[in-house]
């Protein structure tokens, strides 16, 4: 199968999408003249002109909104956030608005749309550039939340965030953005449903239910436990956060009997303690250990690399709480 | 408990005479006022205030407001009554505790609605506030299911579940009043944007009152919408209070219908209590905006006669101020101009008859309307 | 005891703290003249003066950034948010600047502020004045919660977490304002410690966590549960969300052995999930039955009363888990 | 591999023959760039754009800037470079991978800092953007520990935990360099807001780019600042770009520095590479804010040699465009300013000389710091 990087399927995706049906644009800064800071729009301006790649001033509630608006008559705009951070700084827009226009209308209208960005640690970028936020997405009702860890599942999965109909976040990761997989041929179509978690590794011992770049992490510390402990851990990809596709882990941890949920957003209310919660609603029989989460801990994420290491969810904490819960 | 149609402002609004003359000397005279509440207020915008001080009302600065054919006046007259009595009527109910959440009255801010409605056209998008009933009434909404979506019904254009804060009727133009001050500015820009990227000649109008204007938001759309050219208007109706906080007392801006200019933009500041006035103006601005021109700012010069909202014990105001004000206010405005082009009390009388009539047929609609069924509150999260 | 309303005891606790301590003020949309579009404020303008009680523009965003820039210099800025759904307006200043600020400069600065306003359904606020923010803010580390649900705990939490050197929201709830309860004497030192929950109603079956008005929900659906099942709820006033006294939840589990935590924000990634998770973290031998959680349901919160009563988590639902649970 | 002292900006800073002269003829001709990148950036101030348009440059808009002491000139060319090689040994170390993150470097706003820095008074406070190197050391951080925060070791400032985005330095009057674009304005309004509630003469300063002029947070500031007489100076330093995108794609506005009049503040654009000027217009301001007479607004206009951050290709300008700032840009401006004043070649050459050697120790300093404790990563989430 052909090869390309994450960043590279990402913007194959939206290239097709433009292509495919002209209601889609891109809008953000810096990409369309530059095409991104991280690149994933190149080029895409000189196939499709400024119109359908505009380049905004630094205004992300005026941007965002303007995507809510456009997005209301059947335009199908994708917003670059530049980090996902500055989510926060569109927050009144994202989640008072997007996030409810269909129900607070009553259904009369529908708002096809999608914000797009990279998140996450690993680079050093502290406090105000590095936040994942797919649990802060996932607490507010009515926006889809898409965060693959493959440029295979990117490519798919953004062509079918683009074509749905509701407002999505697809979350990006700025540590998977030069990682490289299988690619499927350029002019098929290929879709992966939104919804639909995918078992990434099979094993019998333990369920890791991860995503995003943790996935990698999580596919690593496996590696690790099954070499040096023998413990086999069954990983299920989410690719998606909301909705949750809790029957596909369910299944997992029908085999296994124990739960584990890793991820990057802060562990404080975040997906993992959901995760933990429905497990306990729904499957409690099913369940032999505690289930547990693993998240970032409560701090902002610093700059020294020394500290980063420490506070990121990865490898380490992962089997370190693997094998505390093979313990129990 | 309030009688129907005797709302805050006192004044039946079926019937005017309790209003001082439409001209009447002295009228902007405010010495009478007890305290200085109402020259701070007026400290705003000095040069042209309100009614008060652009009488007589047919012109506004740049802007030529040729006589509408007396047709259409009425026609106006029997929107802005119908809205007046709609708020009058959602008051009373209000009172009686039938209406919850925060509901705010457009009384007094009628024409500002009306005349731009009757001047832009089908297709065209409208954006607003919470208080945003009268644009509703204006853009066609139908009084009986606006009052059922108030009152929280089944019969709601949105099945109840948006309310007073959240009018919407796409089928109208209509894409939304918000609760979030602002919020709605770049929703008419990104509007007046697929209108832009599909070659239509679809245009955008977004309100919003005196107190938005201090949202950032605001100054990142006006930046975007000049420096697109958007088809896009935004509409200021300046009632010069934001809540229960007059203007003055947290604006640094003398003259808001000035600053826009510093965007490029175009801007105007007008009468807004003048259906004529309003609707001249949104006209050029349309104009402008379907010519490539870019968006357009007016600033409509009104003023609230009932409370911030339902409830609104009115403590921060003199009763003085809002005496003064119903002298110019659009029911009065409108009935003078219909009185100075010839038409008789009797016509005037008939449509207020009719009108008083469909609004008792709209509120038993929507009070018989059903609740929805719990069910539905689970429904519409997506599409 | 002298008894007082919700809104009267925290007009006091500021007053208070305002003649205590000249560094405090008040800063907010129409809480000087007015007084607070809900009165809380009242009259504080008429002792303290323009300069202490700040009528702002409608500036969230920049409002909110002056009281974190005058708290980093010793001032105590409280800020009024007219509803605490405008958080999401000032998201940024609130969880990437406020919440971080000590942590980003290395604990060079400090930030004694609070950030207050009321929250909650109950009055057909419809979807943007009706959120309950407890999660979105506990999901941040660098915040401190507070939720008290009585007019006792909010004056002398109110005065604690004005006195704290950390930022705080200070969660009230418009289902609360005009409710009745003991107040100490007006004169007394009155202090409630930040991070202590408190057991309102002993009972032996079953442990509700829970706060803010749905305590008193959880208290009427416990006196039923009593009456017409002979179930005897505990239930732990959390009174804090962040830091989270699960001491005292877990004292209580100890003796119940079943684990419910209730609140008004979506459940989805909220406190209570996070509840559930930490039980199974640390106390999961004290469960004999799955632990539970009810929270807003995944909806923006309709107008209507009759869909607004059917998506609120309170005493017809809080009934209903503890039954399901009872069936475990 | 970059040598160090020799940045993107190709230039050796220690060494300004690489430079055209200071006042050559027809230097600010244009003519000569191959496409029209350059006339198109300066379209955004066309009146007064950069030092080619206003040499000689000891005056500004409103401003006379008297010539300040040789020896206070001779500490701002220390300063100045001080910062500028700090600027090339932290591109260098991030070009080994010493550094992460986004770093953005100060190469070419130097003036902006210095200036300011030298106007004001111990106790006074500013808050700046991530691009806040300058500002950090101009207000008197040590270069040592600046670096060893940049690079995340123990003896940063803030122990590595803020890193180059997050200047911070109490005990200097810097309360903090910001990622987000545009959030530390208000916080400079709430210390300026802080000292005016103590009664106190502090005045607060903040800085930011061309680029945070349309985020909405800086329009509510400009407003409560101005209505509120705040004692606070708004420092645009305007390079012209935001990040890789010019100015004049994204601004419907044409002179940012008139825009701030529609508030009633004062305001004035400058030459920002020249210390005097700069100098001489934040410490007019001041002695406004001093005086009770509210807010000023000043536009700095200035260019930055390097990229938008360690690791731009700068794909984005034209090389031709950076080579004519570089006649303008601080250093050389100064070294002009040193030499016309009868400074000899070899005081200057000294101070070259001192500067080089205790960044090297500042560097090696920093580099021999460890890192930081692991348990450090969870202090100070509270204090
Ligand atoms: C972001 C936000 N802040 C505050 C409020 C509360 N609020 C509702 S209406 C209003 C006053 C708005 O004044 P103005 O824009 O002049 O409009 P008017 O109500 O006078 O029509 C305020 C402060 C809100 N709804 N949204
Ligand atoms: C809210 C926000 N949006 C976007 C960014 C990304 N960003 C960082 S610097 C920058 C450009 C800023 O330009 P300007 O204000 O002119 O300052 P300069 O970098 O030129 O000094 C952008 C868009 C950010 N940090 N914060
Ligand atoms: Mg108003
Ligand atoms: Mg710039």
């Amino acid at each position: 199968m052909r090869r390309t990087t994450y960043i590279q399927a990402i913007n194959e995706a939206l290239r097709e999408e433009m292509r495919r049906d002209e209601n889609v644009f891109l809008i953000g800064e810096d990409v369309g003249h530059y095409g991104g800071l991280f690149r994933v729009t190149r080029n895409l301006l000189d196939e499709f002109g400024e119109k359908r790649v505009l380049d905004t001033p630094i205004s992300e509630q005026a941007f965002v909104g303007m995507a809510l608006g456009a997005a209301m008559v059947g335009m199908r705009p994708i917003v670059e956030l530049m980090y996902m951070d500055f989510t926060l700084v569109a927050a009144d827009q994202i989640f008072n608005q997007i996030a409810k226009y269909a129900y607070m209308t009553g259904g009369l209208l529908n708002i096809p749309l999608v914000i797009r960005g990279q998140q996450g640690g690993g680079k050093r970028y502290g406090s105000q550039h590095s936040q994942s936020v797919e649990s802060l997405y996932a607490h507010f009702p009515g926006i889809k939340v898409v965060a693959p860890a493959t440029p295979y599942d990117a490519k798919g999965l953004l062509k079918s965030v683009i074509r749905d109909d509701n407002p999505v976040a697809f979350l990006e990761h700025k540590m998977l953005y030069f990682t490289r997989g299988d690619a499927p041929p350029p002019d098929e179509e290929h879709l992966i449903p939104i919804g639909k978690a995918e078992v990434k590794r099979e094993g019998s011992d333990l369920t890791i239910a991860t995503f995003s770049y943790c996935l990698l992490q999580a596919l690593e510390g496996a590696a690790t436990l099954h070499e040096k402990y023998g413990i086999d851990c069954e990983i299920v990809d989410l690719r998606t956060i909301e909705p949750l596709d809790t029957e596909t882990i369910w299944e997992s941890v029908a085999k296994t009997g124990r739960l584990l949920a890793v991820h990057e957003s802060y562990a404080m209310c975040g997906i993992g303690a959901e995760l933990v919660a429905r497990a306990y609603e729904e499957v409690p029989h099913l369940l032999r250990a505690p289930a547990r989460r693993v998240g970032m801990a409560p701090v902002s994420i610093p700059v020294s690399r020394a500290l980063e290491e420490e506070v990121l969810p990865w490898k380490e904490e992962i089997i370190a709480t693997v094998l505390e819960m093979e313990r129990e | 408990m309030t009688q129907r149609g005797e709302t805050q402002s006192k004044a039946k609004s079926t019937d005017d005479s309790a209003a001082p003359g439409f001209s009447q000397p002295g009228a902007n005279d405010v010495s009478g006022v007890q305290d200085d509440w109402v020259a701070q207020t007026l400290k705003t915008s000095p040069a042209i205030s309100i009614t008060t001080d652009i009488l007589p009302s047919d012109s506004a600065m740049g802007i030529e407001a040729p006589p509408l054919p007396t047709e259409q006046l009425l026609e106006m007259y029997r929107g802005a009554l119908t809205i007046r009595l709609m708020e009058e009527s959602l008051l009373a109910a209000a009172e009686e505790g039938k209406i919850g959440g925060a509901m705010h009255t457009a009384i007094g801010h009628e024409a500002n609605a009306i005349g731009a409605a009757f001047a832009l056209r089908p297709g065209d998008y409208i954006t607003c506030t919470y208080r945003g009933h009268h644009h509703g009434l204006a853009w066609g909404m139908d009084p009986g299911r606006a009052i059922a979506e108030v009152m929280g019904r089944a019969d709601g254009f949105a099945k109840g579940k948006g309310g007073s804060m959240h009018f919407v009727s796409p089928e109208h133009g209509l894409m939304g009043a918000n609760g979030i001050v602002g919020a709605q500015a770049p929703h008419a820009a990104g509007l007046a944007l697929a209108s832009w990227l599909r070659g239509e000649d679809r245009v955008a109008i977004t309100f919003f009152g005196d107190g938005a204007f201090y949202q950032g938001v605001m100054h990142e759309t006006f930046n975007i919408a000049a420096k697109w050219k958007l088809p896009l208007i935004f509409y200021c109706e300046n009632n010069r209070y934001s809540e229960m906080t007059p203007i003055w007392r947290t604006s640094s801006i003398d003259d808001i219908y000035l600053f826009p200019r510093s965007y490029g933009m175009a801007s105007m500041q007008i009468d807004g209590n003048d259906v004529e006035v309003v609707h001249a103006a949104v006209s050029q601005a349309a104009a402008r905006a379907r010519a490539g021109e870019g968006p357009t700012f007016i600033e409509g010069i009104t003023y609230r006669l009932a409370g911030h909202m339902a409830g609104d014990l009115e403590t921060y105001r003199p009763q003085a101020e809002i005496e003064m004000q119903k002298a110019y206010e659009p029911l009065t405005v409108l009935r003078q101009k219909l009185r100075a082009r010839g038409v008789e009390e009797t016509q005037i009388a008939a449509i207020n008859e009719e009108v008083d009539e469909s609004m008792d047929e709209a509120v038993a609609f929507a009070e018989g309307s059903p609740w929805p069924d719990p069910a539905e509150a689970y429904r519409d999260v997506y599409t």
